[in-house]
């Protein structure tokens, strides 16, 4: 387990796109970080992702780059697998507590994957949002950073197989948690969103209908590294013909608690029904929107690419979807075209799922208060003119922390976080050193 | 050559599919290594010692590890090269495990004969490499920000605050570009002019920032780091000594007789030829329009601050780097495009943004009492027929705002407003839905055709097939037509072209990645932001300025910048100078120099990328790439091939 | 022991395709092991004269990775890449060598598979060839 | 030589919902490799033929196709499902 320093220049939690940006700009102007996150590796949602909007090049190529290149930095301390808590606000800076949870295998672990061979355990496979099986002791996922295997101890029958196996002996039953007191002069919350749970919305059949998946379960599925060999409808293994997409499931959608737009949904699903049209040409898929939220550079462009493939674009609210027999479902929705109730069936049901704010960062601190806004994302205190900056001093937030926003925007907000976090620290080391240059 | 080899088990990894014993001796008896070690894992803490031992006692000139890919570990055993005390370039990594072990699984046999040629290829290489140090180049902590609009302020003040000098830069006499323009704005409701105030009077308070005004960029030279650049500061007209006589010089507005359209206003009022665009505006000066000044001198009685005779000044700046910050021109539509200047009532967004603000209590344009207005969206966005496919993004939060603010003002207004489906995301999406719950009429065109507008007694009147109609036509009469304007490039790109910025499909500035590189351009040290590479509200504007700032800053503040040294080089005796080197070159790297009496090629190794286009273009084949030579290629071919 | 097996050099770009190969690795995605690799930065800089020692040598075959629009450096990387191909093919067909000895393809980052399938059609081309030739 | 788990082992017992996610992989791999033994299946064939959800028989069929145990055969003449079969042991590791 890496020792952590007792003082850093910057704390930065969350290791995703908008973490990474905001760590490697502070690191390169010199300043220490520690980047922690409470996933086994680093890359956040985006390094899960298939390709991206609207050009469609390849999410794993263009943050593996990244990841490694924060992974390696001299001037970054990542800690994976690891919290933050009890932060308190001191005179100057920040004092907090860093809990490193063990993974029962140390850093030697060279990636082999022998001990995910000879594991006998399945389970579901959180990072293929259970289409399919992983072992009791697995690397998270093939471009995983750190690449080194972990023992989730809730499933592990303590056979000791993998210990059998382990070429470089890494594996070690006997780790413990480490907490350590750490201070830090500036805190960056890059703590992302979470997704929408679309059980919420009983009428969808989430959970029930096998064949009612979520967007983040069919770009698993588009991905090189995919759960299964191609797309592949769950309940049966059919390679789906007739798709559809179900816009602003738990955005725009009071009832649910999500009342603002999520500001991805519309253009994932347009990417996705283009890639789907390229890896199963004979299929027909649909969106049903409310309106289309192509707004970013070459969005529009992107949107209209998808419409003369083929894409249908249905305007009309979904109300309830019913499922068949065969597995099939029956979709049905207010057509606002013709202001009926009408109803189509397909074979496979993508629901576009939105994203809603990971509250987290409102437990971490414990004597000064994160503000938030109406829809409990870390307030921007100044939004117009310091975008990054919260209601505590020598706090700031980079990216989905913030709001909903996609991938460039996320990495300018985290842009924007590094250069006032980088400001604030020069401010106050040149009250303690004015001669700083 | 004294090279050490060190062959990898990988655990099991590669041991399990390539015979290591084999291989090993395969390497000894081939007699180019002076040393061949196997070792249970290379990146072991252990066997890095070992090594660095090696190297020292040993004497080694080179080091070849066959282990994992490079992606995983060159930069480990580089650092184990220099800590043994060796050119980190004299250290080569073959992969012998993803592209050897892993890949043949199946076939041990094929498997170690290839670890073998694999590695005898990389000893070859190392062989012929040679030692290489990174190109350092000298950086002047200094940036030149173009543009003093709410992107451009807010990039200097943060430049400013991380220890960078900044030279910032503006066209016009006045600070705040377009949001001076704008009065309440989404979604805080401070105005602009609010924010501006704040942002200048913070500006001033900076020792390392100098503003110019009334100027521009008109010659650049040098590459990144140390770029001169020479800017054109065109008089006021008026002596900047006197700023604090404030009324003299409201006198001088006052007496002078010339009235020209006022752009600040979009044309809805005049100015005078001596002119300040607002009160209390920045700075706090007014300018003489010098080519609408009759020169009749009104002015100089009343005030002793006026000098007509003032000459444009030239200055020579040295800066590291320069951060675009140019903003966006307003789509201005042609005549006609929904009877823009052919029905009355019918103005832009932005006309209707300064109407508002000149009209106190009641909404009045051309003498009529405003009662009903109809917006249209997407004009000079989403074009059907016209350049512009994009969607200019802030429009329809722009729109509903206004609608908003426009209730709040004034009494019994009605809004109508004829979209194209709205666009409002994000959080943004409160504000359509205050506009409806006020009681706004929404409608959307059917299939998409565009709505029209015709004049009627006095009134527009606006067509639209209504999705809620299913298409069927509605009519609808208004006292006032508002058509919402995207955003479009500035129409004076003369700063893109003199820096060769490229620009993209929808003719903004292009960044060179969306994501990867979203505020740096393919012109080393050249950063753009906020809405001149594309439309953008001001929160995210300013995001991308002190995402620039940020860039702009790690590049500079060291003082050098260090640059990877796989570079191009050009043998000059064979060079024949053709040019086809430098046509190619997407990075413009090369230049033509005078050697020994005949024009050669020359990498300007500052902006060459090492990405080798040039090699194959040569017909004198005189131009080669360091680390990826002709005979460090050709050698490892042969041992790949050798049995 | 393979000398009757075609041998095929792979000219793989830094950032590009040679993650991709990488990656088959990884996923223990067969093919002939007498693929060799050599490194480039970019498929535009590969000279016509690497390729043409490499068939001096002994190479049945040359395959280029190349970076497609994926390049990180040029938009026209395709272009040019295409260009070398065809200029190394004039120099083939000089020397009477089959022009479909030299292969080339858009190899993405994560094409693992897609590298997989055209090396094992461009080996089974080879081999083909070669019991033609020997007939 | 000591291994860390024999150590745990005494502290701890592993929980029973880990053993039993343990026998119902083993029991569904028995269950899918018998039913593949003589020729290639589709996943509701191989629902069918071993009385089990056809779900559950995708997730299970594809974890052992992820860990090498299964490999795809061809597609059926509707174009519609997948025939799976049993992947030959390559190398008998010990």
């Amino acid at each position: 387990m890496l020792k952590p320093k007792t003082h850093y220049d910057a704390l930065v939690v969350g290791g995703g796109i908008a973490g990474q940006e905001t760590a490697l700009n502070l690191a390169n102007l010199g300043y220490k970080v520690a980047l922690v996150e409470k996933d086994y590796s680093i890359g956040g949602k985006m390094i899960l992702l298939s390709k991206v909007f609207p050009t469609l090049d390849c999410a794993a190529c263009i943050t593996t780059p990244k990841v490694s290149e924060t992974a390696r930095h001299p001037n970054i301390d990542v800690f994976t697998y690891s919290e933050v808590e009890d932060i308190y606000k001191q005179e100057r800076g920040f004092k907090f507590t860093l809990r490193q949870k063990p993974r029962y295998v140390t850093e030697d672990c060279t990636g082999c994957q022998l001990c995910e061979q000879v594991c006998p355990v399945v389970v579901e496979d959180q990072y293929q949002y259970g289409l399919i099986g992983r072992k009791a002791i697995f690397i998270p996922h093939s471009i995983a950073n750190p690449r080194i295997a972990a023992i989730d101890m809730d499933n592990c029958t303590l056979c000791g197989l993998c210990e059998n196996v382990c070429p470089p002996k890494s594996i070690d039953f006997t780790q413990t948690e480490q907490v350590t007191q750490i201070t830090a002069t500036a805190v960056v919350l890059a703590t992302g969103y979470k997704l929408f749970d679309p059980t919420v919305i009983k009428r969808y059949g989430y959970g029930k209908y096998k064949n009612v998946v979520t967007a983040m379960q069919m770009e698993r599925q588009l991905v090189p590294t995919r759960p299964f060999n191609n797309v592949l409808r769950p309940s049966d293994g059919k390679v789906p013909d007739n798709i559809a997409y179900v816009l602003c499931t738990g955005s725009r959608d009071a009832t649910v608690g999500s009342p603002i737009c999520s500001q991805v949904c519309c253009m994932y699903s347009t990417k996705q029904a283009q890639l789907l049209m390229g890896a199963l040409p004979m299929a027909d898929v649909t969106l049903y929107y409310i309106n289309i939220r192509a707004y970013g550079k070459g969005f529009c462009e992107f949107y209209q690419q998808a419409r003369s493939m083929g894409v249908g674009y249905v305007k009309g609210k979904v109300g309830r979807i019913f499922e068949k027999d065969n597995g099939n479902l029956i979709v049905r929705y207010e057509d606002i075209e013709t202001g009926e109730v009408a109803e189509t069936e397909h074979d496979l049901v993508v629901l576009s799922i939105g994203i809603l704010p990971n509250k987290d960062y409102q437990k971490l601190f414990k004597n000064v208060i994160v503000e938030h806004d109406p829809y409990n994302y870390v307030k921007q205190v100044d939004e117009l003119t310091s975008p990054a900056r919260t209601s505590v001093d020598g706090v700031f937030v980079a990216g989905t922390a913030s709001g909903p926003m996609d991938i460039p925007d996320s990495i300018l907000s985290a842009g924007a976080a590094s250069s006032e976090a980088a400001s604030y620290l020069r401010k106050v080391y040149k009250q303690i050193q004015p001669s700083l240059n | 050559m004294k090279i050490g080899v060190y062959i990898c088990h990988c655990g099991s990894n590669i041991a399990d599919y390539v015979n290591i014993e084999q291989v090993k001796k395969a390497i000894q008896e081939q007699g180019e290594a002076f040393l061949v070690k196997d070792v249970m894992f290379a990146c072991a803490d252990s066997s890095q010692k070992e090594m660095v031992q090696d190297i020292k006692t040993q004497k080694l000139d080179a080091i070849v590890v066959a282990s994992c890919s490079p992606k995983l570990h060159l930069p480990t055993f580089r650092g184990v090269a220099r800590r043994g005390g060796l050119n980190p370039y004299n250290y080569v990594q073959v992969n012998i495990r993803e592209q050897c072990s892993w890949a043949h699984s199946d076939d041990k046999k094929g498997a170690t004969a290839k670890a073998i040629r694999l590695i005898q290829a990389g000893i070859e290489k190392a062989k012929n490499s040679e030692p290489l140090e990174p190109i350092k180049i000298d950086a002047v902590n200094a940036v030149a920000i173009v543009g003093a609009g709410v992107a451009g302020l807010r990039a200097a003040i943060e430049l400013a605050d991380m220890g960078t000098y900044v030279y910032l830069i503006e066209r016009e006499y006045f600070v705040g570009g377009r949001i001076t323009q704008w009065d309440k704005l989404f979604t805080t409701n401070q105005s602009g002019r609010e924010i501006i105030t704040k942002l200048y009077n913070q500006l001033i308070s900076y020792k390392n920032i100098t503003l110019f005004t009334g100027a521009e960029i008109v010659h650049t030279s040098g590459s990144v780091g140390n770029m001169q650049i020479k800017v054109r500061v065109k008089p006021r007209y008026v002596d900047t000594t006197c700023a604090f006589d404030k009324e003299k010089f409201e006198k001088a507005i006052e007496v002078c007789p010339v009235e020209v359209e006022d752009e600040f206003n979009f044309g809805l009022t005049k100015r005078k030829a001596i002119f300040k665009n607002y009160p209390g505006e920045f700075p706090e000066l007014p300018a003489i329009d010098y080519d609408n000044c009759t020169k009749c001198g009104e002015c100089q009685k009343v005030c002793d601050g006026i000098d007509l005779d003032q000459k444009p000044e030239y200055l020579n700046l040295n800066v590291g780097a320069i951060l675009l910050a140019t903003g966006f021109d307003p789509y201005e539509p042609s005549e006609g495009e929904y009877g823009y200047g052919k029905v009355p009532n019918v103005i832009t967004l932005q006309q209707f943004k300064r109407l508002m603000e000149l009209c106190p209590e009641q909404l009045v344009y051309k003498g009529r009492k405003i009662r009903s207005i109809a917006y249209i969206y997407c004009v000079g966005s989403r074009q059907q027929n016209g350049p512009n496919h994009y969607c200019s993004r802030y429009c329809c939060t722009a729109a509903m705002h206004t609608a908003l603010l426009v209730k709040e003002k004034y009494k019994d207004i009605r809004n109508f407003h004829f979209t194209r489906g709205i666009r409002t995301y994000g959080k943004q999406e409160h504000i359509y839905h205050e506009a409806l719950e006020q009681g706004d009429v929404v409608f959307q065109s059917f299939n998409d055709p565009l709505c029209q507008v015709s004049a009627h007694n006095g009134t527009a009147i606006v067509k639209i097939n209504d999705f809620l109609t299913r298409g069927k036509p509605i009519e609808l009469e208004a006292d006032l037509v508002v058509l919402i304007t995207g955003m479009v490039p500035r129409k004076d790109n003369s700063i893109g072209q003199l820096l060769k910025v490229p620009v993209g499909r929808d003719h903004f500035f292009n960044e060179i990645h969306l994501k990867l590189r979203p505020v740096e351009t393919v012109i080393d040290g050249v950063f753009i932001s906020g809405a001149s590479q594309g439309p953008k509200n001001i929160m995210e504007a300013v995001n991308s300025a002190l995402a620039a700032a940020a860039k702009a800053n790690n590049l500079v503040k060291k003082g050098f910048i260090s640059i990877e040294p796989t570079v191009a080089f050009v043998d000059t005796q064979q060079c024949q100078w053709c040019d086809k080197c430098s046509e190619i070159c997407p990075f413009d790297a090369f230049e033509k120099i005078e050697q020994d009496g005949k024009q050669v090629a020359s990498v300007i190794t500052s902006l060459c990328k090492g990405c080798g286009m040039c090699l194959p273009v040569c017909p004198e084949n005189a131009i080669e790439l360091h680390n990826y030579t002709d005979r460090q290629i050709e050698s490892m071919i042969d041992d790949l091939v050798h049995v | 022991m393979n000398d009757d097996k075609p041998k095929i050099l792979v000219f793989s770009t830094e950032k590009i395709s040679d993650p991709a190969i990488d990656l088959a690795g990884l996923l223990k995605m067969h093919y002939p092991a007498t693929v060799y690799t050599v490194t480039v930065p970019c498929s535009s800089s590969i000279k016509p004269r690497w390729i043409m020692h490499a068939f001096q040598v002994g190479f049945d075959g040359v395959f280029i990775a190349a970076d497609g629009t994926d390049c990180p450096y040029s938009d026209k990387c395709s272009e040019n890449t295409a260009e070398i191909v065809r200029q190394t093919q004039d120099l083939m067909r000089q020397k009477g060598l089959e022009t479909a000895r030299l292969k080339m393809a858009a190899i993405c980052s994560v094409c693992s598979e897609a590298f997989v399938r055209q090396i094992k059609a461009f080996y089974d081309y080879l081999i083909k060839q070669k019991q033609q030739e020997n007939a | 030589m000591a291994r860390t788990v024999d150590i745990i082992k005494k502290q701890r017992k592993a929980s029973e919902a880990a053993r039993e996610k343990l026998k119902e992989f083993n029991r569904m791999k028995k269950a899918i490799s018998n039913a593949l033994k003589d020729r290639p299946l589709t996943i509701p064939q191989i629902a069918e033929k071993i009385n089990q959800p056809s779900d559950k028989v995708l997730f299970y069929l594809m974890s052992m196709y992820k860990y090498g145990l299964v490999e795809v055969d061809s597609i059926d003449e509707m174009d519609e499902y997948y025939l799976y079969r049993l992947k030959q042991q390559a190398t008998n590791k010990k």
